[in-house]
């Protein structure tokens, strides 16, 4: 009936008896940091060994760098933080914080990732659409001459509309006085009917 | 050395406005120290709950009488009392006011402060310095909040979209400010609170005698100390948006407002889980206790709480289906909202079952649980109906998700906490309410409630879309809005009576003893109402279950058996009660 | 021709307005099914509750039930059943999601502009009209959605179709309505003042109503005034100019024509000061108000604009013969609101569409 | 508890106090018990007491995590997204000063490491000077980040919208960046009403803009965004800062002019003409800003335990606040050990 052995039963179940006192040695520390500066070394020499071209990671370079962070951090909790003779509780809060940092980042991934499923465009900002159709008409125009209004409707926009028809207003756009190569930036704000992507902002 | 209560008189005192010779208790935490002062410096967590309290309830009111002003405006097409722009302020601060000043701190911050040492048979919280920083954080923040609201108050909707909350011209920052604060204050509960639970409970409380409150505080604390953070800093960049313009919610600027959304809702909808769970484990006290009888499924109702914690995190898209988010994310986020109903659902076939062969005892509280249950249930339902991708598609923004919401977290949250405080206040304030104006708020409130709100689901999925100043384009819809808003009034009327019940019993209530209704918790069987300072003579030695009722004997729960403010119950027999009774009115050694 | 004036509208049931779309029976299988259930479910609860309250009710206060044991048959039951219950509803709202979304690909492509308070709709062939669109009836209608300013939300609630619609992205909605007659657009996400009246109408009419619209827009062949009046009524310019002197979050029209503007470019309110205060709103702000007005460039055409600038004449009685009578001349201007394509050697929409 | 003061520790807390024996200062409680000086008095034991303050630090360093957290995520949504721009970028960044900085906090943790074993093994010199050492660290790492800063707002890289872009490049909002000559071309007044909306402010320098460009061959990134549609005039005199010429761009009006050489070899990379380079560096801003301010927050605690520990309030029966600020910084130097490759080096 009476539970005198469940008496001391939280203080004992939580920590490891007298493990939270634990003193780490000098050589510990030594070695602990020893280990964290020559990492930080590696990590900075390979990224400069990347960018004079002499190592080219490619793909692989940010994984690594955050490998190697991830050594450092684990460094760090296990011996200066001491987690490693800590009580359970405290790894569990710490790695806890990290689980649910990473479905807050995947969460997240699986929206900005793939929001094209259904609609190609939708994942694509209105400014880079317009910037990329620019972009075409610009290296057109280099080669026909630029007063021609069919250089106006852009690849992008006939994906969006695809009954444009080429725009008569066109012609009396400001762009094609100028500079050949100009026309092609300013056309889509030149001739607002070409699409309305000119007009988001302000 | 402790005895047995004091032979108690055979009849109720005829006095009731005086403690019996013998009984009288020796210390009051409402009374000792005295002073205004001594209030604001306490750091008696019994105390800091009672502000807290005071606080919240002066927010609830506030945000009511907006809501009324809310549903006053759309009581017929066209302006009615206001016109739009202060529309848009009054609801945006009804939405604020509510979820941050109000129902995030509602049931934690004042039943879990008051009873969380209670219940565990400690002295006070881990850190009671820290529990009344975060009150004094929390009043800051709330002056940050009145600030903008002086200045013109908001006018984004409580959720601050961006672009709109970063271009608008009214006071989002005072009022961001608040929430950053206001934040803190939260997350500082969570964390005292997860440790007082780890660290702070008395010899024999072990995981498994914890009651069901304790569990769901618990779960709350971790959403807190895990979620909050996130509203800070997402507050914080939406201030440097306002400042310095720093685009990474601007579209204009390269950013992307639908980031936004994930952050605020990061946040956002494990605070749900903040303002509902400790519901549940008021309903999980109130169904035991009420129905003398353990509450069935003990463990699934415990861990069906730490599940939803965590699931919890993992379900904010469902509000973003319609935002523009990849498909993908919302048939992922969808899945897992429908794996967290069914947590919510055991919980609730438990409760129900727990009144089956128990001796169901019709008191204000449980009149409160039930109508928790009846609306809980709906207010889940419809939970499952937005949550599929399809019909959201349909529903999501209009007043059926507003339905839906007020269902959970007024139907839940707030009905609940108003059975706790029926439930408790005897403990609270050492006196009882009047029963028979306690069973008509009850019966009042339920009705206005589900005048006001069911109403809104028809409105909702017939199209009304909510935020809405006036209704030009469905002036179809005018009678369903009046029924609506004739129900808040009923609802305010309900409200109102609690409101009067609480200030009467303070002046003519009788004396409560120590256990009015037969619980079993500690606060019940060990403290006195009101308790000491000290809560306990000496610590407890637990050797019980939170709801074996069929270890207490003695003529404990009839609300009145004894003017004595003792608990009148036994505990596990003679040796037992021995060594563990405090009968309140032993002096100090 | 279905125009929704009563709650019990023909078609509409209690809960869901009538079927407008072609997949709007997709979503309400859904909905019925969920609601169905949820309802028995809830009814069941509360059957559960009474009979206990009123079986159970406490006697006396001495009464000590005896201790009920778990069942795990019941536990595990109550959690499968709803289990089972829940992947069946969002296996099928998984799939009526999926089948409602993708829009046909020989949809006819409609670009629609979201800003405060308005909805904006240019047609293929550069045609532009606000407040109002009119499609094909039978006919896959896809609208490639942006803003302006806020995030809008554009929902259609006999179509079953809603999606944000956010400033420099695209988002899409689509649908093929099977009837003709006028449906009510309204905005779900919260855009500020107006919200609540920023709505527009779908006129789905017969292809051949539908094709003499575009190659003739409402509008044409009337004298710049009242075309200006027009713009007043649909393109949102009264939310916040009357036209009866009285101030509200823009100057009034009334008494505005010749008024000084000390410190603009033009000094009063002249032709050039009207168009400049359309075109780019923020280059002179009037004493006493804000910078709230959104740039309407792109968004009314010449005609337009001089028809507004010919209405506030009229408004002040400064109108010249030019203003109320048709305009003849001046073809770079365009006598039809709405621009140049809108001229009958332009093919309209569906024809070369598809 | 009428009694806030941990000092003095009335109430009946005694049962239990023997918690580690060797105790070195007692109160008596009026139960006429001893209890350590240091034990508040609704703690049942000093073990107790030591356990629940740390775990309440692990919980408190846990909020830490995902206040930062929701920064990473940020930076890791918008390096998905635009990955050329953030190569680009973060090539403008000083990685020595960076990796010198790492090296600075990584000996910083060290020697609180040292200060806490000072404590553990009585050693009150070593507990001191370590704390001081520590509290020198962070100084010369904020020194640096100082110089770090004031180097970025020289050369005109500055958060969001504020950021100087290369002439010529169009804005996110279609805002056209002028250069010198298309200044001159407008008129006064243009330039004032500018940043409030651009778009319109688009057409008219374009013309004048126009004049001074090269044939623009526009080149597409492996992302899908374009740079360098139009390139800036080659002439040295209109390369100057568009400090002089960007009007209307917040803050940064007031720049000083710089002298051009300089400005030519360091304000060069596609990222001045990339219309994003504002969010990364708003983000590179806030991230280490709100770092910064936790390296402040911490040298202060630790200044404040260096100050008790000199009067010989921390022994080794009781060294919880240097164990918990400790923890702290260890926390403050795990956020930058992945700030610095993902900012520096990535």
């Amino acid at each position: 009936m009476a539970h005198t052995d469940d008496a001391h039963a939280p203080t004992h179940e939580e920590h490891t008896g007298h493990g939270a006192h634990h003193v780490n040695s000098r050589a510990l520390l030594l070695r602990t940091f020893g280990g964290l500066v020559g990492l930080t070394i590696l990590t900075v020499g390979l990224a400069f060994a990347e960018r004079a071209g002499v190592l080219p990671l490619g793909g692989l370079s940010v994984p690594v760098a955050l490998a190697i962070a991830g050594v450092k951090a684990t460094l760090v909790a296990l011996y200066f933080m001491g987690l490693k003779y800590d009580s359970r509780t405290n790894a569990l809060a710490f790695v806890g914080a990290i689980v649910f940092l990473a479905i807050f980042l995947s969460f997240t991934f699986l929206d900005t990732l793939f929001r094209d499923t259904f609609e190609p465009m939708s994942a694509v900002p209105v400014d880079v659409i317009r910037a990329e159709s620019a972009a075409l008409a610009a290296r057109d125009s280099l080669f026909d001459d630029a007063t021609n209004p069919a250089s106006l409707v852009t690849p992008t926009d006939t994906l969006l509309f695809p009954n444009a028809q080429t725009d008569p207003t066109g012609a009396a756009a400001p762009a094609p006085v100028a500079a050949p190569d100009a026309a092609a930036p300013v056309a889509p704000e030149a001739v607002p009917a070409a699409t309305d992507a000119g007009e988001v902002g302000g | 050395m402790a005895t047995l209560a004091a032979p108690r008189p055979a009849s109720a005192p005829a006095d009731t406005t005086r403690y019996p010779a013998g009984h009288e208790p020796v210390h009051n935490y409402l009374k000792e120290p005295k002073g205004i002062w001594s209030w604001l410096t306490t750091v008696d967590h019994k105390r800091i709950g009672i502000m807290y309290l005071i606080s919240v309830a002066t927010f609830f009111s506030l945000g009511g009488i907006l809501a009324l002003l809310v549903r006053l405006e759309l009581f017929s097409v066209g302006p009615t009392i206001m016109g739009a722009e202060a529309y848009n302020r009054v609801f945006t601060m009804h939405g604020v006011v509510m979820v941050f000043a109000f129902i995030i701190p509602s049931v934690m911050a004042t039943l879990g402060n008051f009873l969380l040492p209670l219940m565990i048979g400690a002295k006070d919280v881990a850190f009671p310095k820290l529990n009344l920083l975060s009150l004094y954080i929390y009043w800051g923040g709330m002056c940050f909040a009145i600030a903008s609201i002086y200045t013109g108050g908001v006018d984004t909707g409580w959720t601050f979209y961006t672009p709109y909350s970063s271009s608008t011209s009214t006071a989002v920052l005072a009022m961001g400010l608040g929430v950053f604060t206001a934040g803190f204050s939260s997350i500082l509960t969570g964390l005292n609170f997860i440790v007082t639970i780890h660290k702070m409970r008395a010899p024999g409380m072990t995981w498994n005698r914890l009651p069901l409150f304790l569990w769901s505080v618990y779960a709350t604390s971790i959403v807190q100390i895990l979620a909050t953070p996130v509203i800070g800093i997402t507050m914080l960049l939406l201030a440097l948006e306002r400042i310095l313009h720093i685009g990474i919610f601007d579209p204009a600027l390269g950013g992307d407002p639908v980031l936004f959304q994930h952050f605020f809702w990061f946040y956002s909808h494990p605070a749900v889980y903040i303002m509902i769970l400790p519901a549940f484990g008021i309903i999980s006290e109130l169904m035991g206790t009420f129905s003398r009888q353990r509450v069935y499924g003990y463990r699934a109702v415990a861990l069906s709480s730490v599940a939803i914690a965590l699931l919890g995190f993992m379900v904010w898209g469902h509000h973003m289906f319609t935002s523009g988010q990849s498909p993908v994310s919302s048939v992922v986020f969808s899945m897992i909202t429908f794996l967290i109903g069914i947590p919510s659902g055991i919980k609730v076939f438990n409760w129900v079952w727990t009144m089956y062969k128990g001796s169901v005892w019709l008191k204000t509280p449980m009149l409160y649980a039930l109508s928790f249950l009846f609306l809980f249930t709906i207010g889940g339902v419809t939970g499952v109906m937005v949550g599929a991708l399809a019909v959201d598609i349909h529903l999501h923004d209009t007043y059926f998700v507003v339905a839906h919401f007020h269902y959970v977290m007024m139907g839940g949250t707030v009905i609940a906490m108003l059975g706790g405080l029926y439930y408790w206040w005897p403990k609270m304030t050492g006196r009882l309410y009047n029963e028979r104006l306690g069973q008509i708020s009850a019966i009042l409130v339920f009705f206005g409630f589900n005048m006001t709100f069911l109403i809104q689901f028809v409105m909702g999925s017939q199209g009304m879309p909510r935020r809405y100043y006036d209704y030009p384009d469905m002036p179809w819809l005018e009678p369903l809005h009046r029924i609506s808003t004739i129900g808040s009034w009923i609802l305010a009327a309900g409200l109102l009576c609690t409101l009067i019940n609480g200030l009467w019993s303070l002046k003519r209530g009788k004396l409560a003893p120590g256990n009015p209704w037969g619980g079993a918790t500690l606060e019940w069987t060990h403290a006195t109402s009101p308790p000491d300072p000290h809560n306990f003579a000496r610590t407890p030695l637990v050797t019980h279950g939170p709801y074996d009722y069929e270890v207490l004997f003695g003529a404990g729960g009839d609300g009145h058996s004894s003017g004595a403010p003792v608990p009148n119950v036994e505990v596990g027999g003679p040796q037992e009660a021995e060594k563990s009774i405090d009968d309140g009115t032993r002096q100090p050694t | 021709m279905y125009e929704r004036t009563r709650f019990w509208e023909e078609g509409a049931s209690f809960l869901l307005p009538p079927q407008g779309s072609t997949t709007a029976h997709e979503i309400d299988a859904v909905f019925w099914f969920i609601t169905i259930a949820s309802t028995i479910l809830t009814i069941l609860v509360t059957i559960a509750m009474v009979y206990f309250i009123v079986k159970y009710r406490r006697k006396s206060h001495a009464d000590r039930p005896v201790l009920v044991h778990e069942s795990k048959w019941l536990e595990v039951s109550w959690i499968v059943i709803p289990t089972l219950l829940v992947l069946v509803v969002f296996f099928w709202g998984f799939r009526a999601y999926v089948s409602t979304s993708i829009p046909p690909d020989d949809a006819y492509e409609i670009s629609v502009k979201g800003q405060k308070w308005l909805w904006t709709f240019e047609y293929p062939n550069g045609f532009v009209s606000s407040g109002e669109v009119v499609v094909p009836v039978g006919q896959p209608i896809r609208f490639t959605m942006t803003s302006q300013d806020v995030l809008h939300s554009f929902f259609v609630p006999e179509f079953r179709i809603k999606n944000d619609v956010i400033p420099n992205r695209y988002s899409t909605v689509w649908f093929e309505a099977p009837r003709e007659g006028i449906y009510q657009v309204v905005c779900t996400e919260y855009c500020g003042k107006d919200h609540s009246h920023m709505g527009a109408h779908i006129r789905v009419v017969s292809r051949s109503e539908f094709n003499d619209y575009l190659r003739n827009p409402p509008g044409a062949n009337l004298p710049p005034a009242e075309i200006g009046a027009q713009v007043w009524e649909t393109s949102g310019c009264r939310a916040c100019h009357s036209i009866d002197g009285s101030t509200s979050t823009g100057p009034s029209w009334q008494g505005d024509w010749g008024a000084a503007r000390p410190g603009s470019t033009q000094g009063t309110v002249n032709d050039e000061y009207i168009h400049q205060s359309i075109l780019e709103p923020g280059a002179y702000i009037t004493p006493g108000f804000q910078n709230v007005m959104p740039s309407f460039q792109g968004v009314l055409t010449d005609a337009q604009v001089n028809g507004v600038a010919a209405y506030i004449r009229v408004l002040n009685g400064a109108a010249t013969a030019a203003d109320t009578t048709m305009a003849e001349e001046a073809p770079e201007t365009g006598a039809v609101p709405g621009a140049g394509p809108a001229d009958p050697s332009q093919p309209a929409g569906l024809e070369t569409g598809n | 508890m009428a009694h806030p003061n941990p000092e003095d520790s009335h109430g009946d807390a005694a049962h239990g106090a023997h918690g580690d024996g060797h105790d070195d200062l007692y109160l008596v409680g009026h139960d006429g018990q001893l209890h350590p000086a240091y034990l508040q008095h609704h703690f049942v034991s000093a073990q107790q007491q030591f356990e629940a303050s740390k775990l309440g630090m692990w919980l408190f360093l846990v909020t830490e995590i995902l206040l930062f957290g929701g920064m990473f995520v940020a930076y890791s949504i918008y390096r998905a997204w635009y990955p050329s721009l953030f190569e680009d970028a973060s090539l403008q960044l000083n990685t020595t000063l960076g990796a010198l900085n790492t090296l600075v906090l990584l000996l910083s943790s060290l020697t609180v490491a040292w200060a806490i074993r000072g404590a553990q093994t009585d050693n009150r010199r070593v507990l001191f000077w370590n704390l001081i050492a520590t509290v020198a660290l962070a100084g010369t790492f904020m020194v640096v980040k100082y110089f770090e800063y004031e180097h970025k707002f020289h050369l005109g890289i500055f958060p969001g919208q504020s950021f100087e872009y290369a002439p010529g490049t169009t804005r996110v909002n279609g805002e056209l960046v002028e250069g010198t000559r298309a200044v001159a071309l407008l008129p006064a007044e243009e330039g004032a009403e500018h940043g409030a909306e651009g778009r319109d402010g688009g057409h008219e320098p374009t013309v004048g803009a126009v004049g001074q460009l090269q044939p623009a061959v526009p080149v597409e990134s492996h992302d899908g965004r374009t740079e360098a549609i139009v390139l800036p005039p080659d002439d040295p005199g209109a390369n100057l800062s568009p400090a002089e010429h960007v009007t209307g761009e917040g803050g940064t009006l007031g720049a000083e002019p710089h002298e051009a050489g300089e400005e030519h070899n360091e304000r060069e990379g596609p990222i001045f003409s990339d219309p994003r380079a504002g969010v990364f560096f708003s983000i590179y801003y806030v991230m280490t800003g709100i770092h910064g301010l936790h390296v402040i927050i911490g040298m202060i605690a630790i200044s404040i335990l260096a100050y008790r520990s000199r009067k010989g309030v921390y022994s080794s029966v009781y060294y919880t606040p240097v164990e918990n600020v400790g923890l702290y910084w260890h926390v403050v130097d795990i956020i930058w050990i992945f700030l610095f490759p993902l900012m520096y080096l990535i």
